[in-house]
């Protein structure tokens, strides 16, 4: 149980990523495997800005800046928390994209499902058998 | 798809809203390299508020203000600013995107210097960050029909 | 032994690739043109070929080396007595075959002759590499491109027929060259760390560096496999298949180029990568023998009951490709002699038939050999070269077959091989069996009256070239010095 | 100056992509030869900062005036510069030969392709140029969203295609970011060369297990080994033929690239050989790619579709020479990725242009088109040949060192594998080519017919980059022993 709760942040990351995954995976709805791409990178921020943090310790803007030597106990890792910054970036493009796509989906086959869309395609490929 | 619907009480809070919107980014760019802030979070509060204007208004309105050719050319001006003042950092003799050179053009302190180079970075990425806000939402909303529309 | 180095070899492997572009690029406008371009490389070829040959007769050594890849990879050339009595061979008869070509194309008016033709010159490019290759990656590099330039002539008739017997074509050699050949290259390099020929065989210092017999016996097993151009049974029903090609084709490449490059690179293999004494320790080259035999009789056998001549032509030249590794593999110098001249005697007696076939099928229309009674009277020139050609097969005296069958009747004796000799007699028995009768039909039986042989007339331009290499093979058996003295260099 | 060109090969396309955009509101003709200055441009640099390299040795760059483990470095050795160089001139041609069936296929938005086409090769080149694993995961990226936007805008069933490759490459990626936490959690550096120091120690680690295995997949679906391939199939064949073009060529090689880095520059030889299976694993995985891939290829009746699965076969090749780790398998791996790039550009460019031409990609759509385009057809023979690993074409070259090096480590079983995938390739081609010269129909005996086909060769801007890389293809190979001796034997990492 220690095992669980010290390590909490861990254990949410892994959940939520695996809710994402198992959308991504499973669902046949194009926009719920998107949404399931969401929660997936969003799990992975969460864990990176997780490990930046210190129990006690404040943002990391040095105030008076004449002070030579820095306590780093005192502050938070600034570092993943600018890569996640950068990484957010990343996603919203991917997101960004993403919708761009099923937009273009949508307009194309008029449905966001799928196994629709492979009947569709089936459809036209062989139009007699159906 | 986003249609003309009076409504007057949107239309007049946003109308109030906007401006501080946008000063507040502005401000959020503008102090970006030595506090919280920069060019991102401030672009993205920028390019809100002009989201906010697409739901109160519509894109036609909108459009007048900030058109899809003008759009383009913020995005990739954002990014010729950034790169421009590495390249700048580059042709003035040090490595790409140390702005301590750039005491040679300011007669600042190569600290100083650092600062006001960050400072151009971060107005670029900020330009950038709206202007590409603003285009993906006009596309999603429109469903990419305002750009053929326009051609 | 003496080495010179001398650009002559890469010259032979060029001049015909060059007549290749030119070839393409004159195309159907100029037919004449493109024809001479065909002939002039094949004379161009024959000089320089020649020319080597002097050098060669008093045991000196020509070599080349045009570019070294990388560690173990280097094309290079070597021009030594067993590679000029090949290239020799393959020259000379290219030129007889460009003019037998032209006739046989025009006269059928076949299609696509800028093709044929461009290919035609690239084999030959491609076996002057075998023939003067150094090392095996130069052999493996040309041996493919044998392959890959005559499958176009393969499937030449663009009929579904054709395609599939280019397909088991390709599918045998390529297939074989690149699964067994390829790897038995890699094996080889693994343990000896070089690909080049060497007198006494590359492999031979490799059992006293730990490599085990059974490595070894892989290897060779390998390498048999792996030339499938010998056409040893198993690996020998391309053979029969490649034969839906144009007649010029069957008679130079299938009966000459392809199958010999592919013996050449076993008797190869058997002098210079493995060398006599190893195979000898290892007991191989009897098992090759015996192997070898096998394909001679079954070979024969089943020729005999063929009744499409160019089938039957096919069969017979599985069997007779198989005397020359039953030579090589005998591992006694009389052996490899006979061997290594049936090369060349093979090649003249049955480009011969093959000519012959052809200018029957030209003049007559007739591919079986049910048909041919009494085409004698019509054809007496085709037929008598025939008659040659069937002799040499059988190894009848003053023709060449009779000289390398002497030298392989002597061998096995040395070897103390009784078996191979009561085999080498029973195929000479079959060999009569399955030739005489044609000669027979053409010119005692009566004509059939389905068959309509009035207006049949040989064409000069067809017959002239069988006519030469009959001849030939007369001569070589009565003075067979010339090839002989090659021959026994090779061993010396 | 050597230097600074590792930061302007990526800075210029990035700023042509951008001036491109602005000056493509005004005049659209002025792209393409923006494209092609820009891109010529990068081949210089290529060629200035493999010239350093080959010269001076490695090549740092601070980016910032940053000190490395802080800083992003940039970092090139003879590893990225021989992949760069490939990248750069690949790309290069590709934008030559993009002209006119960009015209074709996507008229009116010229404009914005070569936008994304520049912001692709930024990102390759950025892939390898970085020495920083976090930035590396931004470029890769940057090249996967162009991908997925190129791939998007192809034929039929293109848009479902980039979706699922959208999705399978933000998992590839997130897995790839996942395993950067991870070992920034144990060392507390980004900085490759840093953590090639730092990691030793801790290999015992859990945490440094569980990166590696991030690492190891999130890159696996990134280059499309099998079986993590399922996306590429689909992807490359409905992609626009450019993109196919560009794509094949480059994006796997880079794949294969991050990996290598991540094996053997982060982790050390011994890790990735020795205190995991991960080569043993690596080695079957590929020999069955090789298998699947060629198999699967010989099934299809689409050509493109048949040489995006040689592609997964051809991935195999290269990560089979990585997985045997001595120093004959890398090499060979290595003249792999410059062969096959050439190779693969070479295939799909035919591909495009028949579709340019006629319109179709399938087999029976290359019936008899020797008379219609030889010379095509020729560069179409020769890559196939090459893919065969017919010698003298360069596929024999690399494929030389790939099965020495299986046979040198004692793995009998892959080279057999080797030998084994290139027979079926065999089958495969030679479907294709049997449809080209010897049409196996009817119509075979119909003269008029055939003598009625004309000669209608592709256009000049197409036949260059094509018959380039059909002569890349015949010469480099003989001068692969001259390119071991001088790039990639300096490439084999140490302990090989």
């Amino acid at each position: 149980m220690d095992f669980i709760i010290s390590k909490f942040n861990y254990w949410i990351y892994i959940v939520l990523m695996m809710i994402g995954f198992y959308a991504m995976i499973s669902k046949s709805n194009l926009v719920k495997k998107l949404v399931g791409m969401n929660i997936f990178q969003t799990a992975i921020i969460l864990f990176f800005i997780s490990i930046g943090s210190k129990k006690g310790a404040t943002i990391p803007i040095i105030q008076d800046s004449h002070v030579d030597a820095v306590n780093s106990a005192l502050y938070m890792n600034p570092l993943p928390h600018v890569l996640m910054l950068t990484a957010i970036v990343v996603m919203v493009s991917t997101f960004g994209v993403a919708v761009a796509l099923l937009i273009m989906i949508y307009r194309k086959y008029k449905t966001l499902e799928e196994d629709e869309i492979l009947q569709i395609l089936r459809n036209e490929k062989w139009p007699n058998t159906h | 798809m986003i249609n003309r619907f009076e409504n007057i009480i949107i239309q007049t809070i946003s109308r109030l809203l906007i401006p501080p919107i946008q000063l507040y980014a502005l401000y959020v760019i503008a102090h970006g390299h030595y506090s919280p802030g920069g060019g991102f979070q401030g672009g993205c509060i920028l390019g809100a508020s002009f989201i906010l204007m697409v739901i109160a208004y519509d894109i036609k309105e909108t459009k007048r203000m900030i058109s899809e050719k003008i759009n383009t050319i913020f995005i990739s001006l954002g990014v010729i600013i950034y790169s421009g003042i590495g390249a700048v950092c580059l042709i003035l003799g040090a490595d790409y995107l140390d702005y301590g050179i750039l005491n040679k053009i300011f007669s600042v302190s190569p600290a100083k210097a650092r600062a006001l180079g960050t400072f151009g970075v971060e107005i670029g990425v900020g330009i950038t960050v709206m202007a590409v806000m603003v285009s993906i939402f006009l596309n999603l909303v429109s469903g990419g029909e305002h750009e053929e529309a326009q051609e | 032994m003496e080495i010179i180095s001398s650009i002559k070899p890469l010259l032979a492997v060029i001049v015909s690739l060059i007549a290749a572009f030119l070839i393409l690029l004159t195309g159907e406008r100029a037919r004449n043109l493109r024809e001479f371009w065909t002939i002039l490389a094949s004379v161009i070829k024959f000089t320089i070929v020649f020319s080597m040959v002097s050098p060669i007769r008093e045991g000196k050594v020509i070599e080349y080396t045009v570019i070294s890849i990388s560690p173990g990879l280097s094309l290079q050339f070597r021009a030594d007595a067993l590679g000029i009595l090949f290239a020799l061979t393959a020259s000379f008869l290219w030129i007889i075959t460009s003019f037998y070509s032209i006739g046989y194309m025009r006269s059928l008016n076949e299609r696509a002759q800028t093709r044929y033709f461009a290919c035609f010159a690239i084999a030959l490019s491609a076996t002057m590499g075998v023939a003067f290759s150094a090392n095996l990656f130069t052999t493996f590099l040309f041996y493919e491109i044998i392959t890959l330039s005559t499958y176009p002539l393969v499937a030449h008739k663009e009929t579904p027929e054709a395609i599939r017997g280019a397909r088991i074509y390709l599918t045998y050699l390529l297939g074989t060259s690149i699964a067994f050949l390829l790897l038995a290259i890699f094996m080889t390099y693994t343990v000896a760390g070089t690909l080049d020929f060497s007198d006494n065989g590359i492999l031979i210092d490799t059992t006293a560096m730990g490599v085990s017999d059974t490595f070894l016996t892989i290897t060779f097993i390998l390498f048999m496999a792996g030339i499938a151009k010998a056409a040893m049974m198993p690996l020998h029903s391309w053979l029969p298949a490649a034969m839906v090609a144009p007649t010029p084709v069957s008679a130079l490449l299938h009966a000459v180029v392809v199958v010999k490059a592919g013996v050449f690179v076993v008797v190869k293999v058997v002098i210079h990568i493995f060398g006599i004494d190893l195979l000898t320790k290892l007991g191989l080259g009897t098992a090759l023998a015996y192997f070898s035999s096998f394909t001679i009789i079954i070979a024969s056998i089943i020729a005999l009951k063929q009744d499409n001549l160019k089938r039957m032509l096919a069969f017979s030249t599985i069997s007779q490709l198989s005397y020359i590794i039953l030579g090589a593999a005998l591992l006694k110098p009389s052996s490899m002699v006979g061997g290594i001249i049936h090369i060349t005697n093979h090649a003249f007696s049955k480009i011969t038939l093959f000519f012959c076939a052809g200018s029957i099928y030209v003049s007559a229309h007739k591919t079986e050999i049910s048909q041919l009674s009494g085409i004698g009277k019509k054809m007496p020139w085709t037929m008598a070269a025939f008659f040659i050609g069937s002799l040499s097969m059988i190894g009848v005296p003053p023709t060449a077959g009779f000289i390398s069958k002497w030298y392989l009747a002597v061998g096995s004796m040395e070897a103390k091989e009784i078996p191979i000799l009561v085999v080498l007699l029973f195929s000479s028995v079959l060999n009569a069996a399955y030739f005489l009768p044609i000669t027979y039909k053409a010119f005692f039986e009566k004509e059939n009256h389905t068959d309509h042989h009035e207006e049949v007339k040989e064409i000069p331009v067809v017959v002239i070239p069988l006519v030469i290499t009959a001849i030939i093979s007369i001569l070589v058996g009565i003075y067979p010095d010339y090839f002989l003295t090659l021959a026994k260099e090779v061993i010396r | 100056m050597a230097e600074h060109s590792l930061i302007l090969i990526i800075v210029i396309p990035l700023m042509a992509s951008c001036f491109n955009i602005l000056l493509g509101l005004f005049r659209r003709g002025f792209c393409y030869p923006l494209v092609i200055a820009t891109l010529s441009l990068c081949v210089i640099l290529s060629i200035f900062i493999m010239d350093g390299v080959i010269n001076n040795g490695v090549i740092h760059y601070r980016l910032g005036g940053w000190a490395p483990p802080w800083g992003i470095e940039y970092v090139v050795d003879h590893l990225n510069a021989f992949v760069m160089t490939i990248i750069s001139f690949i790309s290069l041609f590709v934008a030559v030969y993009s002209k006119r069936s960009v015209e074709a296929e996507l008229p009116g938005r010229t404009v914005y392709f070569y936008t994304v086409f520049l912001l692709l090769v930024t990102g390759l080149l950025g892939i390898t140029v970085t020495g920083d694993v976090f930035n590396l995961y931004v470029f890769l990226e940057i090249t996967s969203l162009a991908g997925y936007a190129l791939i998007a805008i192809g034929r039929d069933k293109a848009l479902l295609a980039s979706f699922n490759y959208l999705i399978m490459g933000t998992i590839g990626a997130c897995f790839y970011l996942l395993g950067v936490g991870y070992l920034y959690i144990a060392t507390g550096s980004l900085n490759m060369a840093d953590l090639g120091r730092l990691l030793p120690d801790l290999y015992h680690s859990k945490v440094v297990l569980v990166a590696f295995a991030f690492f190891a997949v999130g890159v696996a679906i990134k280059m499309a080994l099998f079986p993590l391939h399922v996306w590429l199939p689909d992807a490359y064949t409905y992609a626009p033929s450019t993109v196919s073009a560009l794509a094949a060529s480059t994006m796997t090689k880079v794949g294969v690239y991050v990996m290598i880095r991540i094996m053997f520059t982060v982790f050390k030889p011994n890790f990735s050989a020795e205190m995991l299976p991960v080569t043993e694993i690596l080695g079957w995985v590929a020999s069955g790619a090789m298998i699947f891939g060629c198999i699967l290829a010989i099934a299809q009746t689409d050509v493109k579709r048949m040489l995006s699965y040689i592609l997964i076969a051809e991935v195999g090749y290269i990560v089979i020479g990585v997985s045997v780790t001595n120093r004959m398998g890398f090499t060979g791996a290595l003249l792999h990725i410059l062969f096959d790039a050439f190779m693969m550009a070479c295939l799909f460019m035919v591909a495009g242009v028949v579709m340019h031409k006629t319109g179709k990609t399938s087999i029976h759509g290359f019936r008899q088109l020797h008379r219609r385009m030889p010379i095509t057809m020729a560069a179409f023979t020769i890559a196939a040949l090459s893919v065969i690993g017919v010698p003298p074409t360069a596929g024999f070259f690399s494929k030389w060192y790939l099965v020495l090096g299986a046979i040198y480590a004692r793995k009998w079983i892959f080279a057999g594998m080797l030998l084994l995938s290139s027979l079926l390739a065999v089958v495969a081609f030679f479907r294709v080519i049997e449809n080209i010269y010897f049409a196996p129909s009817c119509h075979a005996h119909d003269r008029v017919g055939q003598e009625g086909i004309v000669r209608d060769e592709a256009p000049l801007s197409m036949l260059v980059p094509l018959l380039t890389m059909a002569a890349g293809i015949l010469i480099l190979g003989f001068f692969s022993g001259k390119i071991v001796s001088a790039v990639i034997q300096f490439t084999v990492p140490e302990g090989f």
